[in-house]
């Protein structure tokens, strides 16, 4: 992996000492341990800290929204970054001709709970190699196969490979299965309807309404969450299972055809709520009803931005 | 000074269950939390670290119903609810100690807050020090420590298969007062423990002028860079022991006007009917959290209105430090601007 | 006391051509019935529905015009998506899909409102006391005990 | 013990006594409240004192801050003038005389009076905001409490003369030997023979002498901002110009943390302060 920052890195220096751009979202090493943090370089002194590997469990697509459109930002992003930076452009939410996106295709982001929950909390250093990552934990090494430990919602993605990248740094890897991320939702969905209830209300209770899910994810940008109305309020405000429920239910539908199951949601929450078994549902129905893939290019409309005569014969009774 | 063998805490647990409802840390899920304790629980003192969900939570719920009301009438009908006397077992001394820096908050003479003080009135709490500190905790930094009394009434230390119980208040005394006497010999030996662990804790930032240099650079740029990849999400100061900022809400659909942990990393919480927000981006509100705890907390009780838990530390989802965005306030050079 | 299924109705204001089935309605419903009262079932927002669901209602009822013939040209289409969807999603965490209908009127429709209420009930009846995500009351013990 | 503890969450039962519009647009509508209970009544009047307000509490719709606009000599009623901005003032707004609604109250610092003692009080509002400086005067006008103060001035504007609240009342403090009042409003109008301008540019052509005196400003967040400096130009030390802050409030009681402005609760240690202590106030506000 070395070597993807390194090329990142004379990318990065270039964009900048050339101004191509005004910013370069990237990511910089850790204050707190196993922790990169989103980064923004102006200069190339500032990019000197650019770190990168399976660690960035953060979606950059998120900062976008934080500028004005007229400025020239450049983005590291991978295969569910770029989907997301593909739907925000979908929605006019920067320009496209301002962005320029620095591809590198993904082997899936780590997931340092499942580290954390074997080791403890102790993680001091960190090493990755194609399949392996070693950590060490109070003096003492642990070896993991990548695949053990990545984030749920990277051993289903279907696209490691940015799409629509000005630049794609590192080889292509192959694409992921589909019927992988199909046969969560239908195990899902083929428990008793009880079950599937029990699991939801478990995993809503849990909820301390911080809304982590929703800042670290680059679809929730409106400035007034539904949430946060104060008249009328349609959700309880406190965290009884009803305004827990409301808010998972809620904020998983208006991801409905916007959501690229990056994860960031879920991997931001602090409380370990499983979130993605909601939107996977979605983005299936979107599949399988729409033929609609979320940010596979930046111009094609969600399903629920339009609708089609023959909708009336699909739903009517 | 007395020593309870820790197979038997399980026996001395049950013997207390019908005088209190008791609360020590579980496993609930994957991590651990305050949960009442029956005559089958497994209590959960693994993790060296703090419960994930803060332990204020049982002096200041989340959300807490303050009165139910008739909307018709227009008029309050009580309901607050009766507490029964709470024993909270296995409070790390860092979560301790902000209970008692709260109690400057809600526990005040003419104006105190009912619903803390019958909760805290009602509670002993016997701590658990800290043999063992995460490499996130820095208690000792802000003027606490791995077995730190502050607000507790007896302290815990683990001696091998032993528990050592120091007594602090009667309450606590009443609790523990049959149990067998320490040797002279442990009581030593608990004295270099505690002072090993404590020793080995280096201080991680400088809080000598910490203050009176945040006060300086209120104005300045510093802001600006360690906001910027700040999520605004409620993370860091919902798990804080020691922010206690609520919202008062009436919930409509039940009649009841609750009370919810709120903070001041949203955008609406400074929102002005108006329409102005004096905290309009998250500059601002990172701002507003760092200067709380480690400015005006000085100015009200003296003391820095942090733990040292590493709660916010541990958890935000961009791995912002707190230690390392002190440590760049430190350094940073002020400009000379000093605004207000 | 033992009553009927609770309903709530959202009814297009534009849906019932009838003044008599209008007039029922608006003034003649059982109290089992709570109706909610749009310009277009377009207006109707998920929220709606689960705060209904949440409230306890034991069936939701939505009447519009037909598609095509919509007072605002495409209103209700434009919703349709969107409320078909987020039943899939309310069925997929465990709700009955049953416990709501659509019933869309056109112009020879006269009295079918009735009809198709009552034949709700009946078919909620069959289904019982909604249980599943009626979930109003104090907030859990969570609140209580960190 | 905690059942004896009051609840300062509760609200005190009220029930509106008048209710009548204040402005030609109806925008501000007065309410004077009274208590249910002879107890609350004589507890809040011990406490009360010009310049502090109450938490109006509606349940179902929640509560908002309001200044109190009533001397407490005027009688066993409270008095609040409720500008229209949002939901919950729009719900006022509607209510009438006999309707209930909850208060809490008197909350924070309200004027220092004693610090006034024997010195020349130059009272100077705007707007709506005018209305705790109403109360002020009214309570100066009181016979035992005047000597307190030696001159009396009162600078007070508004956008226009349909918006001048307590028109009548006001009007005959032009007969009382014993106080100086200067109308004024933003834009000439027929009939109008007060001053016509900006509050700022009244206060300098009032030119009032800083010699042991105080000057007290409150009213919109830009007139106050452009009058506290023309006030110091005249002399004024930062020690003797008072403000009344606004801030987003729930509790009231400096618990909830939202009103925090530096190490100041803006509900508990304020609403009032001097131009002094906000100097030392970071830039929140």
């Amino acid at each position: 992996m070395p070597e993807i920052k390194v090329e990142l890195k004379k990318e990065i220096d270039r964009l900048l000492n050339e101004d191509v751009v005004d910013v370069v979202i990237a990511f910089k090493k850790a204050d707190a341990p196993l922790r990169p943090q989103p980064a923004f370089f102006r200069n190339v002194d500032e990019a000197a800290e650019l770190e990168y590997n399976g660690l960035c469990q953060n979606n950059l697509a998120n900062y976008l929204t934080r500028y004005p459109q007229d400025t020239r930002i450049g983005i590291v992003v991978r295969g569910c970054e770029s989907r997301s930076v593909n739907a925000l452009l979908v929605e006019k939410q920067h320009h496209s001709e301002n962005l320029y996106l620095i591809g590198v295709p993904c082997r899936g982001i780590i997931d340092i709970k499942k580290i954390i929950k074997q080791t403890g909390e102790e993680v001091t250093a960190f090493a990755e190699d194609e399949d392996e990552v070693t950590v060490r934990v109070k003096g003492r090494e642990v070896k993991f196969n990548r695949k053990d430990i990545l984030h749920d919602s990277c051993l289903r993605c279907v696209h490691p490979n940015p799409i629509n990248t000005d630049i794609l740094l590192g080889e292509p890897l192959p694409e992921g299965d589909p019927t992988v991320a199909r046969q969560a939702v239908e195990s899902f969905a083929s428990l008793g309807q009880e079950e599937r209830y029990a699991w939801f209300r478990q995993e809503a209770e849990r909820c301390i309404r911080c809304y982590a899910c929703r800042e670290a994810c680059p679809m929730c940008y409106c400035t007034e969450c539904f949430v946060d109305h104060a008249t009328p309020r349609w959700t309880e405000s406190d965290i009884s299972p009803a305004g827990t429920q409301a808010w998972h239910i809620i904020r998983a539908f208006h991801q409905a055809g916007r959501c690229t199951s990056c994860g960031a949601c879920e991997r931001a929450c602090p409380m370990d709520i499983k979130m993605t078994y909601l939107t996977e549902k979605l983005n299936e129905d979107m599949l399988e009803g729409y033929q609609f893939e979320v940010g596979m290019d930046d111009t094609t409309q969600p399903p629920f931005a339009s609708f089609d005569l023959d909708d009336k014969n699909r739903f009517v009774l | 000074m007395y020593i309870l063998n820790k197979k038997e805490y399980k026996q001395i647990i049950a013997k207390w269950l019908d005088k209190f409802d008791v609360f020590a840390p579980q496993k609930a899920g994957e991590f651990s939390q305050f949960l009442p304790v029956d005559a089958d629980s497994e209590l959960d003192f693994t993790e060296p670290h703090n419960t994930r969900y803060p332990p204020k939570a049982l002096f200041l719920p989340q959300s807490e119903t303050m009165m139910r009301y008739n909307r018709r009438l227009n008029r309050s009908e009580g309901g607050q609810e009766e507490i029964k006397p709470r024993l909270i077992w296995g409070i790390r001394p860092c979560d301790a100690k902000a209970s008692s820096l709260l109690d400057t908050v809600f526990y005040t003479e003419d104006d105190g807050d009912p619903y803390w003080i019958a909760k805290r009135d009602a509670s002993v709490l016997v701590g658990m020090g800290c043999t063992e500190p995460c490499q996130t905790c820095f208690c000792t930094t802000v003027g606490g420590g791995p077995f730190n009394t502050d607000g507790l009434d007896a302290l815990v230390t683990e001696l091998g298969d032993e528990y050592y119980i120091e007594t602090l208040t009667d309450k606590g005394e009443r609790l523990f007062a049959e149990l067998p006497i320490a040797s002279e010999e442990q009581q030593e030996q608990v004295q270099t423990l505690q002072s090993k662990v404590k020793g080995a804790m280096e201080p991680v930032f400088e809080t000598d002028n910490l203050k009176e240099h945040l006060d300086d650079i209120f104005g300045s740029d510093y802001w600006d860079t360690i906001a910027e990849s700040c999520l605004g999400c409620g993370v860091c100061t919902f798990l804080c022991p020691t922010c206690f900022c609520f919202d008062i809400v009436d919930e409509v659909q039940r009649s009841e006007r609750v009370r919810n942990w709120d903070t001041c990393m949203f955008r609406i919480y400074s929102q002005e009917a108006s329409g102005h927000n004096p905290r309009p981006t998250r500059k601002e509100r990172t701002r507003q959290r760092i200067m709380h705890k480690y400015s005006y907390w000085l100015d009200h009780i003296g003391e820095i209105g942090c733990t040292g838990c590493g709660r916010c530390v541990r958890y935000c989802p961009v791995g912002l430090d707190i230690r390392a965005m002190l440590n760049t306030a430190n350094a940073y050079e002020s400009e000379g601007i000093h605004v207000g | 006391m033992e009553t009927g299924p609770k309903i709530a109705l959202f009814q297009c204001q534009w849906c019932l051509y009838s003044e008599a089935d209008q007039h029922w309605v608006d003034h003649e419903l059982p109290p089992s019935i709570h109706l909610v009262k749009l310009p277009c079932t377009g207006r109707i927002n998920p929220l709606h529905i689960l705060n209904a669901v949440q409230g306890g209602a034991d069936g939701i009822m939505i009447s519009g015009c037909q598609p095509e013939k919509c007072h605002f040209i495409e209103g209700n289409l434009s919703a349709l998506r969107q409320h078909d969807e987020f039943l899939n999603l309310l069925e997929y965490i465990g709700y009955e899909r049953d416990r709501v209908r659509f019933t869309w009127l056109d112009l020879q429709d006269r009295g079918r409102i009735q009809r198709d209420l009552a034949a709700f009930e009946a078919d909620l009846s069959q289904l019982g006391k909604a249980d599943i995500l009626v979930t109003r009351g104090i907030p859990s013990m969570r609140g209580q005990h960190a | 013990m905690s059942g004896n503890i009051p609840n300062p969450y509760e609200p005190i039962p009220m029930r509106i006594l008048r209710a009548y519009y204040e402005s030609n647009d109806r925008s501000l509508k007065t309410f004077e409240l009274s208590f249910d209970n002879h107890k609350d009544c004589d507890e809040f009047f011990s406490k009360y004192n010009p310049g502090q307000f109450c938490q109006l509490s509606i349940f179902g719709k929640g509560e908002a801050p309001f200044g109190i606009a009533s001397a407490a000599w005027e009688g066993n009623f409270v008095r609040f003038t409720v500008q229209k901005v949002g939901t919950f003032t729009e719900y006022i707004h509607t209510l009438q005389a006999g309707d209930a609604l909850g208060m809490r109250g008197p909350l924070g610092n309200g004027f220092p009076l004693t610090e006034w003692k024997r010195k020349n009080l130059v009272i100077i509002g705007g707007g709506c905001a005018f209305s705790t400086l109403y109360a002020l005067t009214k309570h100066i006008q009181h016979p035992q409490n005047r000597p307190e103060i030696e001159e009396l001035i009162v600078i007070y504007g508004a956008r226009n003369s349909g918006l001048c609240m307590y028109k009548h009342d006001i009007e005959s403090w032009y007969q009382e030997e014993d106080i100086q009042l200067h109308q004024a409003i933003d834009v000439p109008e027929d009939g109008w023979f007060h001053h016509v301008g900006y509050v700022p540019d009244v206060v300098k052509e009032v030119a009032p002498s800083p010699d042991n005196a105080v000057a007290v400003v409150c009213g919109p967040p830009i007139m106050t901002k452009y009058t506290l400096p023309t006030l110091v130009e005249l002399g004024f030390a930062p020690e003797t110009i008072f403000t009344s802050l606004e801030k987003r409030m729930k509790c009231g009681l400096g618990k909830c943390g939202r009103c925090n402005i530096g190490s100041k609760y803006i509900c508990k240690d304020g609403p009032v302060f001097s131009m002094a202590e906000l100097q030392e106030l970071p830039d929140d506000i």
